[in-house]
């Protein structure tokens, strides 16, 4: 159990640090692409993918950075991806907003809200034709309900049974846009998911040990045949919706909100829960902030040095060669 | 018969894309077939009857009507190793799922940096005649066509039909692949056996010296009838059935309009924005000099499709429309072909076997 | 009662009889277009708009001469239209699948499934901003509930509490398929509505009362403020999907299941009522039965008398003159 | 002061969209604005800024993200007596709604035969640079202005989007309303008042007559600054804005080329299937014999747009690119340009104060 916790402080921490990095880096103008962090939001990516297995895949939409890292996605490579490098995951052409990693099982993030949602559902559906025991996780946000894509993706894998577990981070905002003019008053999430005929979990999402544990039974479910599964987990983003600043002063949400929401930090509240069990020491989390420094400022200056794409490149792999 | 390419018998349209739907089924256990209807006791117009007994409904599905997802989903299995097709009865009802279609399934390869391709075909069959108005008859080969990273086929004859599907299921990109409803019982010779026919290259069905007609889809079989009434009068035209319009090749055009001086493009769709312009703007800028006369397109015009046939007789171009416009750009009269062209078939049907409602 | 019976019995009548007609007329291939028939379903029409006031607004799909009928919509316009005359209530340009009457409320019929649904939550919307004391019901299948357009129509309905009706005909089929490849197996069409948030009313849609009596209360609620309901009825279309014949032979569905809810047609069943209650004397039902006959052979000849349009219309009307 | 034709007051693109909404919302009861985040507390990139605090949240709306339902509602009030204007801020976003704009609104007032049209219009915004990416630079106007029954229009100057829109607001049909981005900080005179500008006709935004250079929205501004070398070269180019798409009207562009001989089309999306092409192949068709070289086009190139400035550098054409190519077709060096071109602003940036990300 503290070695599970520790694990997860540290796929969290890790996040916490890349994103706190690129937000430092990023008004140096030279990541140039829009970003969408995840910070206050780390324990859903890492409790989630604390209960995947290595086969299982993850997809994403427009604030992936986290799944992407959660999942084992290759740091320097998403790193170099934001500065536009050949050395990219996607070779530059896809920026923050388009990550991959195949290898970890990252199959794609993509940043039209509901959009990934059936394409994530596609893959649990090859999976299940080729009666492969593999589920698939789609993270999206409370807006993403909205669309009708995410609607008919639930019906189908419903009709299929389809071995996908739906993770929906309620952040409480779409963009600048509260609840209000967006969904029923009242009505939750997971009602709706339920009322549609998934299964439903609803839980804290900054409490990385309850979200991993929600995960972890719906995961079993899913993988004993039991069917789609829809994860409805309460956060707050601190940062603006696209950038790295603060941004309570503009008049969207009140600092008083906010300061509630950070006093729910998923990264502290692990770390003292940690420190509270006494099975790490202050040494042991510091020499993981140490090792996690390292491996950033390794990612930056590969990224740094990394070439650019060559500009013929702008045309190829539109088809297959 | 091992070479099917010695083959001399026939199909229907239709028939030929059962049977390329039925060798890519049992030739690769990652094809799929799936869409509105596509095991129904109609099989889609034929198309895909008798699959379904065949393969077994997990190879072919129905699906709820929830075009926007189940493109996702087909696309999301193509990145995971399926070779889906999906089939819309009506290109109209594709609309709903454009977003997939445009944004996500064409630039998949591209936008992950060529990671890994979307391997997926979509069956789309172009409405025509019958009073299917507005919604029912549109043919959206050139709003497909302008966006990178599709491939656009649209087969106008049985072999055709059998050997771009072969080609378009086992193509490593998503192709859209529209088949229009009139060619559906038309017959020609099929070779037998898993014979693809390469997508990206337009194909000389007549040749001619005179004029060059090229043209997308049923307008190659109005532009064939338009050939044989021209020979009456004395001109040759040389008929191009352009098949791929996406990538789109048009040096084969270009070399025969440099022997021909002439071009009409026959399209089905509307004008403004479409294929036909494209063809004549690369031909303008490619062989320039070659042309005696200004290029001109025979489309639609720019306007819905009504539904009464009273609306709709005058609104689709037909061989003598195309015909007549030759002899024109030629200055040679064509007073004598009207009645050589008359048909014997109303002009909102296929044939005179068709006897409704579809 | 029993007037407002003989009432909603006409109305079934009318369209039984209409429907008949068109289908015994289109086997001379005047009609050429394609028509589906709602022979099996009219108590859901007239039981509905019943519980309209003239000012209310109706909109439906590609199933919808019940629908225009039951509102008001006039017959001859109707008829002149699916023989693609110049007096067609569309002029010629729509055809079965695209019926109007402004004059009556009836705004408009389409046959993409699902999509005039958000339409006419958008008129639901024009009445709420102007504070008009209407409401619009909107007719469509069991298989529209599979659109995002619905799910997300819905939504926005509940959003701005919206004076809309949602009225689901239930008939089993979409097309040829029945509901196992479409929806999950038990999750019935009106808790799926509750679940997204709408008042529902579940009913026997083959008898005309029980459906206006349902149809009074949601829209007397909605009236008052309460919001948008959603109504399913079950129900059975008796001929095949898409044109004038039966076609129990082709093997989507048995000649039993056919039979038994023919047992169920709404048009007898209300006869029967009205019979037995003894308010109304066979001799009036003839009556009505010639004074239709009539109005419907006016219609025909009408429509078969009526000029085509112009070649040239075809390229108008494109945009406002 | 009344006239506002007199004006010679100066507002940025974005603010003269404002000013019309304002205008427009102030006017007519029956004008309400919807989009995802059009109360904002952005606003719209600064479009819809202020209008919530002045018309109430029942006129200026956000919304959920259901593109497709949203146009669908817009549409049905508008058939209802409303004009509302739904706004994207990328028109990537309106994919998922090309079911309602293209079989529905497009066709409602067609197919209803006349018995009513449906008065809305749909802003959305072209994006561009700072590593928007593939599916937040697209620039679908083609698509759009193949479809009869949509109009089409694509301002370049701040007088022109104030006059256009307010004309697109009060048109009795859907009209489709291309914002580009980086025009949005560009100045310009602007009439005060409700100037309407007709949707319909493009402008002749410079004279000149030894080349022809047409342009869609931001293209305008880079073919203006070719035209501006090309003077330093004795070139005199004649710019003309195209404006609206769809019903598109050639004939001013076929007048200039009767008189110039020579035509470059520049447009800021793809090529297969483009307006470019459509813009070529009509002035072949109807000016062939005044054309002394062939027209050309300057487009992107047809792959999705990357998101690496190493990669969009190359990509997107500018003003040095198009005079090049009117120095080729008039047979004159340019060599000497090079230098004068060289921007000051980094290419991936509308201008020196943009800091991203959006
Ligand atoms: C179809 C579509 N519409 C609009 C947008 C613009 N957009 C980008 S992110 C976003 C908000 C999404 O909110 P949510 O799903 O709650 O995720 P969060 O940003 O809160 O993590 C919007 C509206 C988009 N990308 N795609
Ligand atoms: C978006 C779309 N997809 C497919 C179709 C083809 N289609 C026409 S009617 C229909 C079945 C609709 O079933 P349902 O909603 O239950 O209505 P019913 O026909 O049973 O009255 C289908 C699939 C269509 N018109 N629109
Ligand atoms: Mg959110
Ligand atoms: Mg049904």
């Amino acid at each position: 159990m503290t070695a599970a916790l520790t694990n997860l402080y540290r796929s969290m921490l890790l996040i916490r640090r890349v994103e706190e990095r690129i937000a430092e880096e990023y008004t140096q103008q030279e990541m140039r692409c829009p970003v969408h962090f995840c910070i206050g939001q780390e324990a859903i990516a890492s409790g989630v993918c604390a209960a995947l297995s290595p086969d299982d895949k993850v997809m994403s939409g427009h604030r992936s950075h986290g799944h992407y890292l959660a999942k084992g996605g290759n740091l320097a490579r998403m790193i170099a991806e934001l500065y536009g490098k050949a050395t990219g995951c996607c070779s530059g052409k896809g920026g923050s907003m388009h990550l991959i990693d195949l290898e970890c099982g990252f199959l794609g993030a993509a940043p039209i809200v509901g959009s990934t949602i059936p394409i994530a559902v596609g893959t649990a559906f090859a999976a299940h034709s080729r009666k492969e025991a593999r589920i698939t996780a789609v993270f999206f946000g409370d807006a993403a309900v909205e669309s009708g894509a995410f609607y008919e993706s639930a019906n189908f894998a419903l009709v299929h049974n389809l071995p996908v577990l739906f993770v929906c981070e309620d952040n409480l905002y779409s963009v600048y846009t509260p609840m209000a003019p967006r969904q029923p008053n009242g009505r939750g999430l997971s009602e709706l998911a339920a009322g549609i005929g998934l299964k439903t979990a609803k839980a804290d999402g900054n409490d990385v040990t309850i979200v991993k544990k929600c995960a972890v039974q719906a995961a079993d479910d899913i993988r004993a045949g039991g069917g789609p599964w829809f994860l409805e987990f309460s956060t707050y983003r601190w940062l603006e919706h696209c950038g790295p600043q603060y941004d309570n002063d503009i008049g969207y949400r009140t600092q008083a909100e906010f300061e509630a929401w950070r006093a729910k930090c998923p990264v502290s509240r692990a770390r003292s829960q940690l420190l509270k069990s006494a099975a790490i020491e202050k040494g042991a989390l510091d020499a993981m902030e140490r090792e996690l420094s390292a491996m950033i400022d390794d990612a930056f200056s590969q990224a740094k040095a990394a070439p650019f794409p060559a500009p013929k490149e702008a045309l190829e792999q539109i088809y297959a060669a | 018969m091992k070479d099917g390419r010695l083959s001399n018998r026939t199909l229907t349209y239709a028939h030929a894309i059962n049977e390329a739907l039925d060798i890519a089924l049992a030739s690769d256990p990652s094809v799929y077939l799936i869409g509105l209807g596509t095991p129904d006791p109609k099989g889609v117009f034929g198309s895909t009857k008798g699959l379904v007994e065949k393969f077994g409904t997990a190879r072919v599905l129905d699906m709820p009507v929830s075009e926007n997802a189940l493109t996702g989903v087909v696309l999301g299995s193509a990145i995971d190793g399926m070779r889906p097709v999906l089939t819309h009865q009506r290109v109209d009802f594709s609309l709903v799922s454009f977003e997939q279609i445009i944004n996500q399934a064409a630039k998949w390869r591209y936008m992950y940096g060529g990671n890994v391709g979307a391997p997926l075909v979509i069956r789309m069959i172009i409405g025509r005649g019958w009073g299917q108005g507005p919604q029912h008859s549109q043919s959206l080969q050139s709003v497909f066509a302008h966006i990178p990273g599709l491939k656009v086929v649209m087969p106008s004859t049985p072999a055709d039909a059998k050997g771009l599907l072969l080609s378009a299921i086992f193509d490593d990109d998503p192709v859209v692949f529209l088949e229009h409803r009139w060619l559906y019982n038309i017959e020609g010779p099929v070779p037998e056996g898993d014979e693809r026919v390469p997508i990206g290259q337009p194909r000389i069905v007549r040749s001619g010296n005179d004029i060059t007609i090229a043209a997308t889809s049923y307008m190659t079989i109005e532009s064939l009838r338009a050939a044989e009434l021209l020979a009456d009068i004395g001109i040759e035209a040389e008929v191009i059935d352009l098949r791929t319009l996406n990538p789109f090749d048009h040096q084969d055009v270009v070399k025969s309009v440099k022997r021909t001086n002439h071009l009409i493009v026959a399209d089905t769709s509307w004008r403004n924005c479409g294929i036909a312009g494209e063809l004549v703007a690369r031909v303008s800028e490619d062989a320039f000099s070659s042309l005696e006369q200004p290029p001109r397109r025979v489309t639609l015009p720019d306007a819905p499709v009504p539904t009464s046939r009273a609306l709709t007789d005058g609104f689709y171009p037909h061989a003598i429309d195309i015909a007549r416009l030759a002899g024109e750009m030629l200055g040679r009269s064509t007073s004598s072909l009207s009645a050589a062209a008359e048909s014997a078939v109303p002009l909102d049907v296929p044939d005179n076997n068709f006897r409704g409602p579809f």
